[in-house]
């Protein structure tokens, strides 16, 4: 018994279908207690958009600085909330306070376009979420030059 | 601070030393006086030490240092009375160090040691359940709130029987000659150790011994309480003695054999957590 | 920490606008270590792998090309960096990114390595890893959809976090750090370069105990 | 890399050094006990390594080069 088992799980051939079966197990699992679960309604990040206001984001134009209402988890550590990125990092806030620049455009700092987009307080995730886009393009670069070289 | 370390590190050996004696008695051999253990690390630091020159040399020594000082750690948190999750991390660590020590050498037996300690690190990792146990019936995981609790409440051990059995194979497995230690098995020369001579081994043979105390002093203050000194070393030989009995009758597991039982014991846990906490 | 007994006092809170990280002494212990495996894999230099051949009495020294090693060590710092972050973020959705980051990383790491055995185990734990997104971030977006947060600080000791979630985050970073499925990371172990190699384990095993803390305190 | 003796010896008594001082400083309650055993923990180390290659006195200078091939 215990030697089968052993088969089973010595075999990486199996292991997507042993790490599908354990989702499946805990998705079942969840199934039943999914009434228990309550959606919560207030959500984090209330977003309504006003079709008039100069910051639509499908209708720019007019003055480039000005703020949105955002509600933010911790509004004291963001004090520019509302702005294109609530949150600059030192050397983004440093470029901003010398310069008329950054926060005139979406695309000033890396997670500029998707804090943007997504959300307007969650700076860090942005950063993360680009950087695991730019390690998989390395791997893949890597890769991809090695074969050819 | 530094007398506790001192000391643990001694009685540690001396336990080894005690081990190995009572496996010998159990299998009808004479064996090694109990000091033999402490007299090793000393003949081991007096050897002729250098790196092999096939090794990854700064990871190469650097992991002797972190294994003495990961286990220095993990005695102090035990002394502190600090967090058992603390405790359970500084163990899980101890892994990395038997991944760098066999993968840092370049040594195809080292390396073969290492991949082995994968396994056995796979398969311990969900051992952890065992913290969440705890947990749940103590509602905190400080171990002086543990055993406080134990004074009020009595032995963990009574309570929480599988988390002790979980937590029982957690310190089986990390014995010399016991049947999860396919780390160290013969075939593969002396495993993940095979290339740290001299004073490397000597530090190693240190944390090891200090490994072993920090071990066996979790396990009767996590599910026997608080005891005086003296009563919690005679808990701490018994202990070490239903462990070299086991070690001594039991032969070795084929490596892949000791991950599924270990695997299939936390499930076990698993299941006995989820039920207790849709319970309580 | 948040009073609750599980992890030991708070040392010191790091801001990132929403997203505030926590040093506990449990989260610094695993911090210090993540990056004292970081340096090592910064400064020392790879092994020479040894192999014997079977059958005969003979053993060689194997050949490893330098840029295979610089990519390693390159993919090494960035998994080391991905580990430190996780290590100390205060936010569910933070800590999923950091999570998925180790598991690219890790594949990055023996992506390199020609050797087909080791290979073959890599794309299955990449596809694993790949799967494992799911739970993870579906882990992430329960919690937010029940408790309207993702911060760990708000949902500490209030036990509002349903065992679905939790169970999820185990799950995913399960998936991620290859944890009970062993098979695939002790073939990858085969691959040279040990202190970029041992990453690999430092980082899945970091992540395991960072969310046991977090499905504990959540 | 063999240490040289001398180096060996100095480390010793510098990590010696530190984890008496830090233990009698906790015992006097000069240190607080974090910083104790965060001391402790870093020097033990090298107190115990040091010692080891203090006292072997292994003056050779070169690693061992393994006999490749048969």
């Amino acid at each position: 018994m215990i030697r089968r088992i052993s088969e089973i799980l010595s075999e990486y051939e199996n292991l997507t279908f042993l790490y599908a079966v354990l989702v499946l197990v805990v998705l079942l699992i969840g199934a039943f207690s999914l009434p228990t679960i309550t959606y919560q309604g207030d959500d984090l990040y209330p977003k309504t958009i006003d079709r008039t206001s100069t910051l639509d984001p499908y209708d720019r134009g007019g003055e480039p600085f000005n703020t949105t209402t955002v509600a933010a988890q911790y509004p004291e550590n963001s004090p520019y909330l509302g702005y294109v990125t609530a949150y600059l990092t030192p050397l983004s806030l440093f470029l901003a306070e010398i310069t008329p620049h950054l926060g005139t455009t979406i695309v000033s700092h890396p997670g500029g376009i998707i804090d943007e987009i997504l959300y307007n307080t969650r700076g860090l995730d942005t950063v993360v979420e680009t950087s695991i886009l730019f390690t998989a393009f390395a791997i893949a670069s890597y890769l991809f030059r090695r074969r050819n070289g | 601070m530094i007398e506790y370390l001192i000391f643990a590190v001694f009685v540690g050996l001396l336990l080894h030393g005690i081990h190995r004696k009572a496996i010998a008695r159990i299998q009808g051999r004479p064996g090694p006086p109990i000091w033999q253990e402490i007299l090793h690390v000393l003949k081991f630091s007096f050897k002729e030490t250098w790196i092999p020159a096939t090794a990854s040399q700064t990871l190469f020594v650097a992991v002797v240092i972190i294994a003495i000082g990961v286990w220095s750690t993990a005695l102090f948190v035990l002394l502190t009375g600090g967090s058992l999750l603390l405790l359970f991390a500084v163990y899980m660590l101890h892994k990395i160090v038997e991944h760098g020590l066999g993968l840092s050498s370049g040594s195809p037996y080292g390396k073969f040691g290492a991949i082995r300690s994968v396994m056995s690190a796979a398969s311990e990792i969900p051992l952890f359940a065992t913290i969440a146990a705890i947990y749940l019936i103590t509602g905190s995981l400080m171990i002086s709130d543990i055993q406080a609790w134990q004074a009020a409440h009595g032995p963990l051990l009574f309570t929480a029987l599988p988390a002790a059995i979980a937590l029982y194979i957690v310190v089986l497995a990390k014995m010399h000659y016991s049947p999860f230690a396919v780390i160290e098995s013969k075939e593969i020369v002396s495993g993940n150790v095979t290339e740290h001579f001299g004073v490397w081994r000597a530090g190693l043979e240190a944390a090891f011994g200090l490994k072993t105390f920090v071990l066996l002093y979790a396990f009767i203050v996590l599910f026997l309480g608080p005891m005086p000194l003296l009563l919690a070393a005679v808990a701490m030989v018994l202990l070490l003695l239903s462990l070299s009995f086991i070690c001594a009758l039991s032969p070795m597991l084929s490596p892949f054999d000791t991950v599924t039982i270990q695997i299939g014991t936390a499930g076990l846990i698993v299941v006995y957590v989820l039920l207790m906490g849709v319970i309580v | 920490m948040f009073d609750l007994p599980i992890e030991g006092a708070e040392l010191l809170a790091v801001e990132f606008g929403d997203i505030v990280n926590y040093f506990s002494v449990y989260t610094a212990v695993l911090f210090v270590f993540a990056l004292l495996f970081t340096v090592l894999a910064i400064i020392s230099r790879p092994e020479k792998p040894v192999d014997i051949v079977f059958g005969g009495d003979a053993y060689y020294a194997k050949k490893i090309p330098p840029e295979q090693l610089r990519f390693q060590r390159f993919m090494a710092i960035a998994c080391g960096l991905a580990t430190l972050g996780a290590m100390i973020s205060g936010d569910l959705f933070n800590f999923t990114l950091f999570s998925s980051m180790i598991g690219i990383t890790n594949i990055g790491i023996v992506a390199a390595v020609k050797n087909k055995h080791v290979l073959e185990a890599a794309y299955q734990y990449g596809i694993v890893a790949m799967v494992a997104t799911v739970p993870l971030f579906g882990g992430a977006a329960i919690a937010l959809a029940t408790t309207g947060t993702l911060s760990i600080w708000e949902l500490a000791g209030a036990g509002a976090v349903p065992l679905l979630a939790k169970m999820l985050l185990v799950v995913g970073v399960m998936g991620e750090g290859m944890a009970p499925f062993y098979i695939g990371k002790a073939e990858i172990t085969r691959a040279p370069g040990a202190p970029y190699v041992l990453m690999i384990h430092v980082s899945s095993l970091l992540l395991f105990l960072r969310v046991v803390e977090i499905a504990l305190t959540v | 890399m063999t240490m040289k003796k001398q180096t060996a010896g100095a480390v010793t008594v510098a990590a010696a050094m530190v984890c008496v001082a830090a233990s009698a400083g906790w015992r006097l309650g000069l240190i607080e006990t974090w910083i104790a055993i965060v001391l402790n923990v870093v020097a033990f180390p090298f107190f115990l390594v040091a010692l080891g290659l203090w006292w072997n006195a292994a003056e050779k200078e070169e690693g061992d080069t393994p006999f490749i091939g048969y």
